[in-house]
């Protein structure tokens, strides 16, 4: 029955000296089916392989064991080895009887035992195993990068530089995302807006990049290669195509509302561009602030002034949201952070905020992106430093570091990565336009890994006289000091083993950063896993950074993990250097070892459907040849599913099975087993 | 009621609402009940309701043979009415052909192994606190003396019909389990009666009938029964909704109601799971949640 | 004058059967369920004539798993090993009538061309002490297939329950006066069978109407409200279909008869999905046209004894009684 | 059957696991590879996921003689194909009732989330796998329902 | 007593892939005294078996003119059985239990016209009636082979059509449905068996007729057949009911009152009318 070649390694020693290597050949040349049975020195030397390769035509063997190493050492290599002989590659199995035996049981005369068992299962095994062929899935040489902030300009402008078209989808009026609202960078301290706008304007023009702003992913079918995502354009109210962007509709609008680019800070009207140098720069209207809208819904029609200034006829107060579908081969999430807002109602259970130090509450204790806005040359103030509550200039800022972070007690239990830095340039920021001012920091370690960067915080304390204090704050009083409004910081300074009190006039705080909000549905749209924040996962922290789970779903920047520009950008590179690699092959090929529906037998229940983590099953129609319905059925899409065999276990009648996994040779595994 | 019951589905019958009524009737051996597929107005006299309306109907709601009938008017128990819930989740039955007429059931009495009837209730009955079909397309009965019933069992449910047992179960040791199971399970024929009076056993092959691999021996030996009789307790899971047709089938007399009882508990205890009392409800095997429980996982 | 035997008596009959190493068959009460079970002590039996069983004595014939032979791979070699003989003596006893009529009937089917010595065996080794009937019910039509509530067929001893604690013995073959040789004593007293059941239809006729109404929508409109759970076919004491399977892994394993039924879909089953018998009404058919109609016409018995088992114990109030009745309208 | 009872000091326990492809195998690699010694009675069965394994294949275990069985996989959260960890957990949850109230020994099965970093982890288990199942001595009873004809 | 359900041991002689999921298989006895008083008529059949898989029943497909060295049976891997009997290999031993059934008179044929009609995977049930007519040649009249598949690879015994077409006064029609590649070579037709048939215009004047395949295919040839003459009693069929025992006595294969393992599996026209459609 069969013909299967079996070739046990020594390993050197490795193998051969808790188990008897001979001993085994000669047991396992005892099983039926078993054509020959031989050892080797290095069964994965070249030797070794051409061993295996001239038995197979020796013999015409129909299936080949190889019982060496753990098969997630070599099991790729002997693959090669038997279909360069011409057998299938998927007709080997590997024993492992170095990892799990010789290396683990001293006893010979054990470890020998058990290698004979170990190499007569998957003697058994490859018994059941069928000839497969890899899956071949064609490819839509286009990308979706989701998120249009500096992660996804980089990773559309490299995309597109590589010749592929790119939809860059971006639910802000504009690009740029956070980046755009900074003030300077470390460790360089270059204006953030100088380095960006170029890219940004190069983003709205390139050829091969469609620019879909103001717009969100609803929903995303089909698989790798093969997305169909659907993009809700939201109406804009502006026709961008008639709009010159010349400005008289918003300096008109009578609606003063405040800014969400300035976090607040600063008022913009209903119609609005959220920041001058926005791309594309073209107005949006913001409907639930405008008086004509609101009064539409009351069957009235109320100012109308933007539509009366408009040169062009680009208003249209009757725009709907638009849902269009995108066929794209790789998609790549940029979504970005936000801040940890902490005040004290939490949306994660998980999390109780920070009331203690009455952010949200004392309008001087502010968060780092406001000061950054704050700091700005073209933020609210204009770069003067004002303090939000009345508009003084503050001359002795506390800063405080880790807000929200590192606390698994009430907060985030990971670091935010940047905060050390950013604070650092803070106060460097602050030390410049208040040459007597005090900038107070209060740390719990200063983290400063980077080219250039421990040196940057140092000159921020050395140079610019940032006075760290080593401890946390526990709580901020608004006081009245001479008149003036104080944020009074009670704080410790554990260096000192002293209490720290500063009475400041505006509080910054460091919050963490968590994941852009939203993103948890999107993840889920994409099947893309994600962490108890919500950060996505990533497929291996270490050798498959950018990829995901779901293939051809890429990752980059800060919606994968705290991280600072030149790692969001490198990051963002790499993501899209790996979509080119997907979307330059005539087809992809997927491990044929796959899920596979019995589909005459299956009942359509859909219990399948539910399990799938890749929604890679769906319920489909069987129809004869005139086209009249038969059954239903489920059926795996190849293109989607990963082979975790989910489904297999979950199925109520047993119609599905994994292919190279089958119940069949799990039993036959199971029963070589039996005395 | 009968008459009420009666006129309903004459009415559904007149109006071309079904094309075939599934009641009960006095087809049997000396007026035994069992289904009867009425399909004329003029026929309804021949519907019945009473205590020994023991089948669940729902069984014959995936048959090919029913399903040709059309649009289908069946009668329910509270507990059928629950399986044609879940056949909905599933995907098997399509609601917009089935009109689910639902009885106020106040308990059926168990049959005797001659077939005739008991002068007692099934243990499931004694612990039932659902007397008033949910999710169907109408009532028949009296709803109130269905919520008396229900609110008389709610006290004594726990120590009651097959929750006593499932106590007196539990009580054991695990040896002792062994061994009372043991005994059940030699009596097993493998005639599959349980599974085909089960209306969750639409399977279009049966995983007993599927050979590649043979995952249950087919001999009714100890070995094959037991395989069988445990797979098709987990097979079930959250999807039971505890009729007891499988054990009224079972000619051996094998307590597979208890059986499968202890995985609905499971269901309901760990996940808070019961089938069969919505529907649009995904499966409990097929989903999980952050949660689940795991104090045994090492 | 009449033969008598005392429950005691019977009791030590058997008892000393048991001690010499013979199988004794006889029917057991568990709660409200009687059944024919191998005992090992004569006081788990209940000496009680008894209609409703759970079982037929078929079984211990006919066993509903067993094995023909076991094997064993070695290398490209198999070896068999026959299943051991059945060489023990088997007393049955308390079988109802209908159920002791139901050997002679089996009895040319396994012997039809090819003997099957696994029933042969048993059957040769076997004794059958039959209770007449004391009560009837309305399941029971015996009378329509040519039993009776004392009907002797297949038994080799039958007893009547004097009520009074002791049965008459009427010894019908060698066997039978063997077994009861010397443990009786002579009276006066005759036992007596209840009345025979009455039916009021004719199974030649309704035999004669399958024949010629194999399409007939009668089929499918009869048995709608079967739902082919088999369990008739499991309980029949005439039933004898079964399935060959192989269990055991490769290197070593048997081969075992199972009881099989004719109600379940796949027993037909082509591989190829093709299924002759794909509906409830087309296999209700099967088992009506092979009991009343190619079981006659092959070995001339009827493959029924009127037992009522089948109805009895379906959960669906149906069985070969009710079905022979509906057809019985048609055939009127 | 043999019916004399059997010397527990030469009984070497059988047992199955079934893990998962990218943590618990992972595990048992890493173990090899840092040379942590444990009892050789186990006979691994690689599978993508814990996903994938059903009751069925827990009873056919039994069947073919194992004395305890293990179903390991990777941590909740880590799972190479997101979910199919919770999927398990949420059966075994279900299996462990069944098997209990049938009276198999819930001694006698495992359940753990075992990463590939853990090697030491899947030395320990085993090692207190194999202990126990000896101290708990062969699994006749359900042996027992194998070798009835 | 003999045990009727044991079989016996034969080693896998040779195995011939016939097409893409058919083998055929020639086997021995391993016990040369069984092979020295083994003998079946053609058109029976056996139950072969896999040790630890189970039984299957095909039909001996070779002439019995060498059946003290070896026969021959053919199989389709659809199932259990067959696909572990897809691994035989040469040395291998399998279980086989018959000769059983009725077989085709094929000795009253003899001065007769022949015409075979076979559609996809039944050529094996009637090769063996062909191989022996083609052995006793003039014995026989002229032979007509109507052979198709649903494609060039599903044809059965595809090289063996040519050699048959070498006899004297024997014609082989092949056919198959779907036109074969371009870079086949392709002598035969591509249409339907019953079209190819009623083309061939064969007569049923002293004829006899064997027609095994898909129910279809019966049906349309059936008529054509008795346009051109040829009673239902010179027709004749091998049916395929699933069969346990072959021995009747599982009760499996009743077509009416017909046991189709003891009384089949071969048929006339004529019978068939008499049986149920149960088949």
């Amino acid at each position: 029955m069969a013909k299967i070649g079996v070739f046990t390694c020594w390993c050197g020693e490795n193998i051969a000296r808790n188990v008897d290597v001979e001993a085994v050949s000669e047991a396992i040349s005892k099983l039926p089916g078993v054509a020959c049975s031989m050892d080797y020195k290095y069964m994965c030397s070249e030797p070794g392989q051409s061993l295996i390769a001239s038995k197979i035509k020796e013999l015409g063997l129909t299936g080949v064991v190889v019982a060496s190493c753990s098969p997630h050492m070599h099991l790729n290599t002997f693959r090669k080895t038997v279909e360069l002989a011409g057998v299938n590659p998927y007709l080997v199995e590997m024993a492992n009887i170095r990892e799990q035996c010789s290396w683990v049981h001293t006893d010979k005369e054990v470890a020998t035992a058990k290698a004979i068992e170990l190499i007569g299962m998957a003697v058994a095994k490859v018994r059941r195993n069928a000839a497969l062929e890899p899956i071949k899935v064609p490819v839509t040489k286009r990308a979706m990068v989701i998120g249009a902030g500096v992660a996804g300009i980089q990773a559309a402008l490299d995309l597109a530089a590589g010749g592929v078209e790119v939809i860059l989808v971006e639910r802000e009026p504009s690009v740029g995302g956070k980046m755009a609202g900074l003030s300077e960078t470390f460790p360089t301290l270059d204006c953030s807006q100088c380095i960006l706008t170029p890219r940004m304007v190069e983003v709205g023009q390139h050829p091969n990049i469609e620019l879909l702003t103001y717009s969100e992913v609803e929903k995303v079918d089909g698989y790798v290669g093969n997305f169909k995502v659907t993009v809700r354009k939201k109406a804009r109210y502006v026709d961008i195509a008639k709009c010159t962007g010349c400005g008289s509709c918003w300096n008109k609008c009578p609606k003063k509302v405040p800014n969400a680019f300035d976090y607040g800070l600063g008022n913009r009207t209903a119609i609005y561009i959220p920041f001058p140098q926005a791309v594309p720069a073209r107005p949006v209207i913001d409907a639930d602030n405008c008086l004509r809208l609101q009064s539409m819904k009351k069957g009235k029609e109320l100012c109308g002034i933007c539509l009366k200034q408009c040169g062009t006829d680009a208003i249209n107060f009757h725009d709907k949201d638009e849902l269009v579908e995108y066929e794209v081969g790789a998609v790549i999430v940029a979504t970005g952070y936000k801040l940890y807002q902490i005040t004290k109602e939490q949306e994660n259970p998980k999390l109780q905020g920070y009331g203690e130090y009455g952010y949200g509450k004392y309008k001087d204790v502010i968060d780092s992106l406001q000061f950054e806005r704050i700091i700005s040359a073209s933020g609210p103030t204009g770069g003067e430093p004002k303090r939000p509550s009345d508009g003084m200039t503050p001359k002795t800022v506390v800063f405080i570091q880790c807000t929200g972070s590192r606390d698994n007690a009430k907060g985030i239990t990971y670091c935010s990565k940047i905060c050390c830095m950013y604070t650092a340039k803070h106060t460097m920021l602050f030390k410049h336009k208040v040459h007597d001012g005090e900038a107070h920091v209060f740390y719990m370690d200063i983290r400063s890994g980077g080219k250039m960067y421990d040196e940057f915080v140092r000159r921020a304390i050395e140079q610019d006289d940032a006075q760290y204090h080593r401890g946390r704050v526990s709580k901020i009083e608004e006081v009245m000091v001479d008149g003036v409004k104080k944020c009074r910081c009670y704080g410790a300074d554990t260096l000192t083993g002293k209490p720290c009190v500063v009475d400041a006039d505006m509080v910054v705080l460091a919050n963490a950063m968590l994941p852009s909000s939203g993103v948890t549905s999107l993840a889920q749209k994409l099947s893309v896993g994600y962490d108890g924040y919500g950060f996505l996962s990533e497929s291996h922290p270490k050798l498959r950074p950018v990829e995901t789970n779901a293939a051809g779903v890429f990752v980059c920047g800060a919606c994968q993990g705290p991280k600072d520009i030149p790692e969001t950008v490198a990051q963002a590179t790499a993501a899209a250097g790996k979509a080119l690699i997907m979307l330059s092959q005539p087809y992809l090929t997927r491990e044929p070892e796959i899920a596979t529906v019995d589909e005459r037998l299956c009942a359509a229940c859909g219990a399948c459907v539910k399990a799938c983590p890749y929604n890679a099953i769906s319920i489909e129609e069987i129809c004869d040849r005139k086209g009249n319905l038969v059954k239903m059925t489920s059926r795996v899409n190849p293109g989607l599913c990963m082979g975790c065999g989910t489904c297999v276990a979950v199925c109520p009648s047993k119609s599905v099975d994994l292919i190279g996994f089958t119940d069949d040779q799990v039993y036959a595994q199971l029963e070589s087993l039996l005395d | 009621m009968e008459n009420e019951l009666r006129n309903a589905i004459r009415e559904l019958l007149e109006k071309q609402e079904i094309d075939v009524a599934i009641g009960y009737g006095r087809v049997g051996v000396d007026g035994a009940v069992g289904a009867v597929f009425v399909t004329s107005p003029d026929d309804v006299e021949q519907i019945v309701w009473n205590d020994e309306c023991r089948q669940n109907l729902a069984v014959h709601l995936t048959r090919p043979e029913v399903k040709a009938f059309g649009k289908i008017g069946i009668v329910v128990k509270p507990c059928d009415a629950r399986a044609v819930v879940v056949l909905a989740n599933e995907a098997q039955v399509d609601l917009d052909l089935l009109t689910i007429i639902g009885v106020v059931c106040s308990g059926i009495k168990r049959a005797k192994p001659d077939g005739t009837t008991a002068d007692e209730y099934y243990a499931k009955c004694e612990t039932c606190v659902q007397h008033t079909p949910q999710n169907v397309t109408l009532v028949v009965g009296d709803v109130a003396e269905g919520e008396a019933l229900d609110a008389k069992n709610e006290q004594n449910a726990a120590t009651a019909g097959n929750n006593a047992k499932l106590a007196k179960l539990r009580a054991m040791t695990v040896e002792e389990r062994f061994a009372y199971w043991r005994e059940q399970f030699s009596r097993c024929v493998r005639c599959y009666a349980c599974r085909q009076s089960c209306p969750m056993c639409y399977c279009n092959r049966c995983v007993a009938d599927k050979n590649r691999p043979t995952r249950i021996d087919t001999s009714a030996s100890l070995k094959g029964n037991f395989a069988w009789n445990i797979l098709r307790a987990f097979h079930l899971a959250g999807r039971c909704v505890g009729c007891g047709a499988c054990a009224s089938a079972c000619p051996a007399g094998i307590e597979l109601d208890l059986l499968n009882l202890t995985v609905s508990d499971a269901a309901k205890e760990h996940f808070g799971f019961v089938a069969g009392t919505e529907f649009g409800v995904d499966p409990l095997i097929g989903t999980y949640a952050d949660d689940d429980k795991e104090e045994f996982i090492r | 004058m009449s033969q008598i035997v005392t429950l005691e008596q019977l009791k030590q009959t058997l008892g000393a059967k048991l001690a010499a190493g013979a199988k004794v068959v006889a029917p057991v009460l568990d709660g409200e369920f009687a059944s024919f079970k191998e005992i090992a002590d004569v006081e788990q039996a209940s000496f009680v004539p008894r209609i409703c069983m759970q079982n037929s004595i078929e079984e211990f014939f006919f066993p509903k798993h067993e094995t023909i032979f076991t094997f064993v791979r070695q290398g490209n070699d198999v070896v068999l090993n026959d299943a051991p003989d059945f060489d023990v003596e088997q007393i049955v006893v308390g079988a109802r009538p209908c159920d002791a009529a139901a050997l002679p009937v089996l009895d040319p089917l396994f012997a039809w061309d090819y003997d099957d010595r696994f029933y042969q065996r048993r059957r040769a080794k076997s004794t059958v002490v039959s209770f007449a009937c004391t009560q009837s019910d309305a399941h029971c039509f015996c009378t329509a297939v040519g039993g009776s509530p004392e009907n002797t067929h297949g038994a080799d001893a039958i007893l009547f329950d004097l009520g009074d604690g002791s049965f008459e013995v009427r010894a019908i073959t060698d066997k039978g006066k063997a077994l009861f040789d010397g443990k009786t004593t002579e009276s006066d007293k005759v036992g007596k069978a209840c009345d025979a059941p009455v039916v009021n239809f004719d199974v030649w006729k309704i035999a004669d109407w399958i024949r010629a109404n194999f399409d007939s929508p009668v089929w499918e409109q009869v048995s709608l409200r079967c739902v082919g759970c088999g369990t008739c076919a499991y309980v029949c004491p005439t039933c004898h279909c079964f399935d060959i399977v192989d269990e055991g892994s490769y290197k070593k394993g048997k081969r075992v008869k199972n009881w099989d039924s004719c109600q379940d879909a796949m027993f037909t089953m082509h591989a190829s999905g093709h299924n002759p018998r794909d509906t409830q009404g087309k296999r209700q058919r099967q088992r009506l046209t092979h009991k009343f109609v190619i079981y006659p016409d092959k070995f001339k018995f009827y493959l029924c004894t009127g037992c009522g088992s089948c109805s009895r114990s379906c959960a669906q109030m149906f069985g070969v009684r009710p079905c022979l009745e509906a057809l019985d309208k048609e055939v009127q | 059957m043999n019916s004399e009872p059997k010397n527990t000091d030469a009984f070497e326990p059988k047992i199955v696991a079934f893990v998962c492809n990218w943590c618990t195998y992972l595990g048992a690699d890493l173990a090899g590879t840092n040379r942590l010694e444990y009892p050789a009675n186990v006979r691994i069965i690689r599978l993508p996921c814990t996903g994938r394994v059903d009751f069925n294949l827990i009873v056919k275990a039994f069947e073919i003689g194992a004395d305890a069985v293990l179903v390991s996989g990777c941590h909740p959260g880590d799972c190479h194909y997101t979910a199919g960890n919770f999927h398990a957990r949420r059966r075994w949850n279900l299996f462990r009732e069944l098997l209990d109230t049938v009276g198999v020994d819930t001694n006698r099965v495992y359940f753990s989330w075992i990463s590939a970093a853990e090697g030491a982890k899947f030395q320990s288990l085993v090692t207190e796998i194999v202990e126990k199942t000896r101290e708990m001595g062969p699994y006749e009873e359900y042996q027992s329902i194998v070798a009835e004809a | 007593m003999e045990n009727i359900y044991k079989p016996d041991l034969m080693e896998v002689v040779k195995v011939k892939q016939e097409t893409g999921d058919v083998k055929r298989v020639r086997i021995r006895f391993k016990d040369p005294e069984k092979a020295k008083q083994f003998s079946f008529n053609v058109g029976q059949f056996g139950i072969f078996s896999v040790f630890g898989v189970g039984e299957s029943v095909f039909n001996i497909c070779c002439s019995n003119s060498h059946q003290n060295e070896y026969f021959e049976f053919c199989f389709r891997k659809v199932g259990r059985v067959t696909e572990r009997m897809w691994d035989v290999e040469p040395g291998d031993t399998i279980g086989f239990r018959g000769p059983f059934g009725n077989s085709y008179p094929i000795k009253e044929w003899e001065g007769k016209n022949l015409v075979f009609v076979a559609g996809g995977i039944a050529m094996p049930p009637i090769r063996c009636a062909i191989q022996y007519c083609l052995e006793n040649r003039d014995k026989y009249g002229k032979i007509t082979i109507v052979y198709g598949a649903r494609t060039y690879g599903d044809l059965v015994c595809r090289t063996e059509l040519d050699e048959w077409a070498k006899y004297p006064n024997v014609d082989v029609l092949k056919t198959v449905d779907i036109a074969p590649a371009e870079e086949i070579e392709w002598d035969g037709r591509v249409d339907f068996v019953p079209t190819v048939l009623k083309d061939s215009n064969v007569s049923g004047e002293n004829a006899i007729a064997l027609v095994v395949g898909p129910p279809i295919m019966i049906k349309l040839s059936l008529p054509i057949l008795s346009e051109n003459g040829f009673k239902d009693e010179d027709i004749f069929t091998s049916l395929e009911n699933r069969m346990k025992c072959g021995l009747g006595k599982c009760g499996r294969c009743n077509c009416g009152s017909v046991y189709v393992c003891k009384e089949g599996p071969v048929f006339t026209q004529a019978d068939i009318k008499n049986m149920p459609d149960d088949y």
